[in-house]
């Protein structure tokens, strides 16, 4: 066994592991923090798939930015909450027999799929290159992304923004 | 050219734009309405002149066209003899219940006429098209009017009715709809002419797909006319619809399954309909004894009638299946002649009703007495009803026995039965309506007014009319029974 | 060459975008919920980045578009989390069965 | 002439169309009209008959109705045998018009009475002349509408409803047959034109077994019409009628149209021997069975009728044995002595306004008319000789003999025997003994009502002189001579046959005597000897009831049937359809619960399972 498959089995394990306690743990706030390992492990695995701009990436936004603002959320709204264990069962059923279904058709495509080559200069500066492509091929989506950052932060503020007519309400 | 035809179909819009800007008060209103179903009526006198004069009233203007002329629905009017016919017969029942309802509808009398307008543009528009997708239009605006004429001016269920009508005949036009889209796609026209044309000639279209598409027809036209077992809705319309639409529902939109069955059926899949027909034969024999019993042990006065009207179009279905001159011509002159007869016995029951408040068998009897005009009449509906000879029933029931004998003795022979039950339930209700002891119950029973006389009379001398002289409709038929024989290798 | 097939990436990022789902479609929380719908985005990104080092071009642009995906999920949690807050603020719940609104 | 022979009926038909539409004014000035026309009838009638025998026979016709190739014509054609029953219908209606005005004057709806009268005789005379055998079938039809609505007259009489509905249903039972029978015949022979079924069927066109079956289904029409067993129980009950249309329609005419429906398509009967046996075997059990009943029939009415339906069988008895002109003539004396019958009775139901014999008695003394006219009836219905209704009776018999069928003859005697008894046992309890009406002033008849008796009475005697062994037989020679049809040998038969007959005839006058008139044998002797026996024949063998448990029960029970099936199987499917539907449909609406992670949950299972199909089938589909 060689050490990148070693590597990779032990990430996956561990993706998996968190999204599978994401699902059965019982308080929100630890729900978060499996995912928070399951975030770490694919930031693992984009190094074994040399890609370490977007592991680092990954790191930042998820496991930090995104964690912690959900975080936030959790703490602005109710502290302590607890996933309700009555849920919808039978729509749990259905969805879960849905989610098999879409599994193993998806397992069956993916089983027939290869792809014979495998790009070799990836890892060689590989923050250079894709400054470079960003720059340069995908410049305009790249600014498209910046207005959609700004429009969604003030999206976000506004929406987040108690109304003044409310609060004057209110008090 | 005059587009006499056109004219014709569109003339109620006419009438139906001064009632929209006249005052509701009920004299101009009901005088208004009457003469807005007289134009048409007029107007199919022009019509009939006009085809035994030779004229030419095919109308043809393109319409809708997509895929580059391959698919083309031009809008196309023809008439042939038996169209013609039918076109007559919806003029002048609509005038004759257009009177009635003048008198017997209590309030809303505008809104009334204004259904009752549209739903006439419609009946005339599905007689006179000669293309699938102008004739399924005209198909729909009849349900509409009628949904709303029973829904709202109807009697105790008439909700119910409503809905149960629309349900049914949403059914059979979805049926309609998805064949005639079919029969588009696969010939790229819905002309009706140019379909039988095709139809005899084209290999293109399979044996299954005319199979299918003749029984989708049967289906569609078979809730319409209506075939036992899809005939509990018109039953109930029949109850406690009001009695003018009754009159036009029995009259003439049930005449519109029989009209697309000969029409569509027998013209278009002539083949195909020659190999189901001891199977429509049986539906026919089902229709006519199944009708003929339920009507036996009815305890109204309305239901006997329904039922009996289910009975009456088995006859149709049995000249249909006969395949032969005399059997089709047997089942046209049914069609016209249940027709009348449907709409004069509705008329007089209409009028008991106006005066007694009931149509309970058990509650009535000895009309004749008071109202010895009205018991008359109902006597003599009744009779025709029957088949009484000299009357039109008579010829349009002899001639698709005549016809049925020819090719299939056995089911005809069992079909004798519903002759002598048709007496039987028929005289059982009428006569115990008119005859016997007089119930005291009901005071200020008045016989028939002149008013009241002239549609009943009116629709009586056809029916004696067609009786007495049935080539006044054979020399208008003959050219369509020409049409339609070699088209099933007859 | 690599001793990890594309495929297994594939079932990797294929489990993971399950658990999303049914994280998505089941849990109450909202929070939870929009959690599961970046884990999808995740199990996508994935896929991105393996098939730009295994796919039949292999090249960067796959990396590229997961950053591309990075953002706009960071964006849609920020604008999520703020929908989130104002509706607690109107009606003091995070559970997603009580925001039945749009039946009304 | 006989070109023109369509106005007889028309005359009757104006009568029934003026006083339809007019005679709410007339009033009593309608029977006038009535009589009128019908006057002007018959007098048509008298002078195609004598054309015809001077000419022979003729006609008229034109296209009634076509059906593609095939032509249905309408017409009137003049044999002997039609112009025979013109006069006989035409006379007998003209002469109970004129009895009517009597009979009917302090009725209200006279006019609507005279209006059904013009209507049935001009059915029956249309009938009569018809050339074909569809225009025969609609006449046929519509004298039974002009019976119906005559028997029905007295509408607010529940008996009378019920009467009139079940003569016309009856009818049309046998109708049917005939309906049927036509249209096979049709499809045969390709024409309905009597002349061509005719030549068809001499040419041996239609095959044998077919024809029998013909013949049996058209027999079925006239078993219908003329009251035959087991078709018979319409017509004592048709008795609700006024009196004046018993004589009329249910004695001299219409029911003898059966009898003119199995003579007019003789040659048919008589090319298949199978159905020429049923007519016979039918009509002789008819002519037995209604004699035992009119035997202990209390309603004078009643006993009338039931020997209506006894002489019917008789008529039909005879063409069976292919006594062709024995049939006819007995229709024509029976036409003439019944209604005179018929007639006689209503003038002492008028007198005592009572139709039980049971309280009449006693009136020949102050009947001075009615009661010898009803003598004369009575002798010429029990065949006494010199009456005509010996001559037609002798000829009955003959014909009988000669055909071989010697059952048949001794029925044939014995019920001349129960004829002659009933009718003198009739004849004894209403016109001798005490006087039993509660009726104190018993009058004779007003004129109008003597003067049609006395006609009737006057050919009740002496029509059978035109037919006799003795002083040569005109109408046989006639009747067959003219066509080529028709067999006719005229037998000279032995002299004991009439004898017998006419012994026969005594000895039932003799018994009847001795029970009614001198009392020397116990009245009751069959009641109290054999009660069983008396019982079963007192309620005529129970047919209605029977009918009635059977056949009425039957159709009613397949109606409920019917009903069950509508109510409980056709209306369950269909709220079952619509109730799938509903719930479908409200199923969709709670899912519609305004919870994002249901709608996502089933887009996302829409989804799957689409992408599964796709999988699954390898991407086409």
């Amino acid at each position: 066994m060689s050490g990148e498959l070693f590597a990779f089995l032990v990430l996956a394990l561990l993706a998996i592991l968190g999204g599978i306690l994401m699902l059965n743990l019982t308080k929100v706030i630890h729900m978060l923090l499996s995912l928070v390992l399951t975030f770490l492990a694919i930031a693992g695995l984009y190094v074994l798939l040399s890609a370490e701009f977007v592991a680092i990436a990954q790191v930042l936004i998820y496991s930090g930015a995104i964690t912690i603002i959900m975080i936030f959320g959790i703490m602005l709204t109710r502290h302590n909450d607890t996933q309700k264990t009555k849920g919808n069962r039978t729509r749990n059923m259905v969805v879960g027999a849905g989610v098999v279904l879409f599994f193993f058709t998806m397992y069956f495509s993916i089983n027939q799929v290869s792809f014979g080559d495998q790009a070799t200069s990836l890892h060689v500066e590989n923050t250079k290159q894709i400054g470079i492509e960003l720059y340069s091929k995908y410049i305009i989506p790249f600014e498209l992304m910046s207005v959609v950052l700004l429009v969604s932060l003030v999206g976000a503020i506004i929406l987040a923004k108690r109304d003044d007519e409310e609060e004057a309400e209110q008090k | 050219m005059m587009d006499w035809l056109t004219l014709m179909i569109f003339s109620p819009l006419i009438g139906i734009l001064i009632l929209s800007v006249q005052s509701a008060e009920r004299k101009t209103v009901s005088l208004t309405g009457i003469l807005a179903t007289v134009l048409p009526l007029l107007l199919s006198l022009v019509v009939y002149a006009q085809f035994h004069g030779g004229g030419n009233l095919g109308v043809s203007h393109g319409w809708i066209n997509f895929g580059g002329g391959m698919f083309q629905a031009n809008y196309e009017l023809g008439i042939d003899g038996f169209s013609l016919l039918l076109i007559l017969l919806t003029t002048i029942v609509s005038t004759l219940s257009a009177s009635v309802a003048a008198a017997q509808i209590k309030q809303g009398l505008k809104a009334y006429f204004l259904w009752f307008l549209i739903l006439e543009i419609g009946m005339l528009g599905v007689f006179t098209a000669e293309n699938l997708i102008l004739f399924f239009i005209f198909f729909e605006i009849t349900l509409v009017p009628m949904f709303f004429l029973i829904g709202r001016w109807g009697f105790v269920e008439r909700e119910k009715a409503a809905y149960s009508f629309l349900i049914y005949n949403g059914l059979g036009s979805a049926i309609l709809l998805i064949l005639f889209a079919a029969i588009f796609a696969k010939t790229g026209t819905t002309n009706i002419e140019e379909l039988k044309a095709i139809m005899a000639s084209s290999e293109a279209v399979s044996e299954e797909f005319r199979y299918g598409s003749m029984l989708a027809l049967l289906v569609a036209f078979g809730v319409k006319l209506p075939i036992v077992p899809l005939h509990t809705w018109m039953v109930r319309v029949h109850v406690h619809a009001p009695i003018a639409v009754v009159m036009i529902h029995a009259g003439i939109l049930l005449k519109i399954g029989a009209y697309g069955l000969i029409n569509f059926g027998l013209g278009i899949f002539g083949d195909q309909f020659a190999k189901v027909a001891p199977f429509i034969a049986i539906l026919g024999l089902i229709n006519l004894l199944y009708g003929a019993f339920l009507a036996f042990v009815q305890n109204e006065l309305k239901s006997v009638f329904a039922y009996s009207s289910v009975s009456h179009m088995g006859i149709v279905l049995l000249g249909v299946a006969a395949m032969n001159e005399a059997g089709i011509q047997g089942a046209i002159f049914q069609t016209l002649s249940h027709g009348l007869i449907a709409a004069l016995l509705f008329l007089l029951v209409g009028i008991i009703h106006q005066r007694t408040h009931t149509t309970k068998l058990s509650s009535l009897g000895g009309l004749a007495k008071r109202m010895p005009l009205a018991a008359g009449f109902l006597l003599a509906a009744a009779m025709a009803s029957l088949g009484l000879p000299g009357m039109s029933g008579f010829v349009s029931e002899f001639m698709a026995f005549l016809g049925l004998f020819e090719t299939m003795p056995w089911i005809a022979a069992i079909g004798t039965l519903g002759i002598i039950m048709t007496a039987v339930y028929i005289l059982r209700a009428v006569l115990g309506v008119t005859y016997g002891k007089t119930i005291k119950a009901f005071t200020g029973m008045y016989d028939l007014t002149r008013i009241e006389m002239i549609p009943a009379a009116a629709l009586l001398a056809l029916i004696v009319l067609i009786g007495i002289y049935p080539a006044i409709i054979t020399h208008t038929l003959q050219l369509t029974l020409e049409s339609i024989m070699p088209g099933i290798g007859g | 060459m690599s001793a990890i097939p594309v495929n297994a990436y594939l079932l990797l990022a294929l489990v993971l975008f399950c658990i999303g789902l049914f994280g998505a479609l089941t849990k109450k929380n909202t929070v939870i919920v929009l959690i599961s719908i970046e884990l999808m985005l995740n199990a996508v990104n994935i896929n991105l980045v393996a098939f730009s080092k295994y796919g039949i071009n292999p090249g960067i642009t796959g990396q590229i578009f997961s950053l591309f995906t990075i953002t706009v999920a960071a964006a849609e949690a920020a604008v999520g989390l703020a929908i989130l807050i104002a509706l607690y603020r109107n009606r003091s719940t995070v559970q997603i069965d009580e925001m039945n609104t749009m039946k009304h | 002439m006989l070109e023109n022979a369509w106005l007889i009926p028309l005359f009757p038909l104006l009568s029934f169309l003026l006083l339809l539409f007019f005679g709410k004014q007339w009033k009593e000035m309608s029977s006038h009209v009535g009589i009128g026309f019908t006057g002007v009838s018959f007098l048509l009638s008298v002078i195609v008959l004598f054309t015809q025998m001077a000419n022979g026979s003729g006609g008229a016709e034109m296209v009634w109705l076509t059906i593609g190739q095939l032509e249905f014509r309408f017409g009137v054609v003049v044999t002997p045998l039609n112009a025979l029953m013109l006069v006989i219908v035409s006379l007998v209606s003209f002469l109970v018009h004129i009895y009517s005005k009597g009979y009917m004057h302090s009725d209200e709806r006279l006019t609507t009475f005279y209006s059904y009268l013009g209507l049935f005789t001009f059915a029956m005379l249309a009938l009569v002349i018809s050339p074909n055998l569809l225009q025969l079938y609609i006449f046929w039809e519509l004298v039974g509408v002009g019976s119906f609505l005559l028997i029905g007259f007295y509408f607010y009489k529940e008996e009378a409803k019920a009467a009139a509905k079940k003569a016309f249903i009856m009818t049309r039972i046998g109708d049917v047959g005939l309906l049927i029978g036509m249209i096979l015949l049709f499809w045969q022979v390709g024409s309905l034109e009597f002349n061509d079924i005719f030549t068809a069927v001499g040419g041996g066109e239609v095959p044998e077994g077919l024809l029998t079956l013909i013949a049996i289904l058209i027999f079925v029409g006239a078993v219908g019409k003329s009251g035959q067993f087991p078709l018979h129980t319409w017509l004592p009950d048709a008795m609700e009628g006024p009196t004046p249309v018993s004589a009329l329609i249910h004695a001299a005419t219409m029911v003898a149209a059966g009898v003119y429906l199995v003579a007019a398509l003789f040659p048919v009967f008589e090319a298949s021997p199978a159905a020429m046996t049923v007519v016979a075997v039918v009509g002789g059990f008819t002519a037995i069975f209604a004699a035992t009943i009119g035997l202990v029939q209390t309603d004078i009415k009643r006993v009338l009728a039931y020997s209506t339906v006894s002489q019917l069988g008789y008529m039909m008895m005879a063409l069976g044995a292919a006594g062709y002109v024995a049939g006819v003539f007995h229709l024509m004396t029976h036409a003439f002595f019944k209604a005179l019958l018929f007639l006689a009775a209503g003038s002492v139901i008028h007198a005592v306004h009572n139709q039980n014999i049971e309280k009449m008695g006693g009136l020949w003394t102050k009947m001075r008319i009615t009661g010898p006219v009803f003598l004369i009836g009575t002798l010429a219905i029990s065949g006494v000789p010199l009456f005509s209704g010996f001559f037609s009776k002798d000829e009955i018999l003959l014909a009988t003999w000669y055909d071989g069928r010697y059952g048949l003859f001794i029925i044939g005697l014995v019920a001349a025997f129960f004829t002659a008894f009933y009718m003198f046992r009739l004849f004894f309890m209403v016109f001798t003994g005490e006087h039993r009406s509660e009726v104190t002033e018993v009058r004779e008849s007003p004129r109008s009502m003597t003067i049609p008796m006395v006609v009737l009475a006057f050919l009740a005697a002496f029509s059978g002189y035109i037919n006799t062994p003795w002083f040569g037989t005109f109408l046989g020679d006639w009747l067959a001579g003219d066509s080529e049809f028709l067999p006719f040998e005229h037998h000279e038969g032995p002299v004991w046959v009439m004898m017998a007959a006419s012994l026969i005839a005594f000895a039932g006058i003799g018994l009847a005597y001795l029970i009614y008139y001198k009392k020397s044998l116990q009245r009751d002797f069959l009641s109290s000897h054999m009660p069983a026996t008396y019982t079963l024949v007192f309620n005529k063998y129970f047919i209605d009831e029977f009918y009635q448990y059977t056949v009425e029960y039957a159709a009613r029970a397949v109606g409920y049937l019917g009903s069950f099936i509508e109510k409980y199987i056709v209306e369950v499917i269909v709220a079952a359809v619509s109730g799938v539907t509903r719930a479908a449909g409200s199923l969709g609406s709670k899912l519609q619960s305004g919870q994002v992670q249901t709608y996502g949950a089933i887009a996302f299972i829409g989804l799957a399972i689409l992408v599964f199909l796709v999988v699954w089938t390898g991407g086409y589909l």
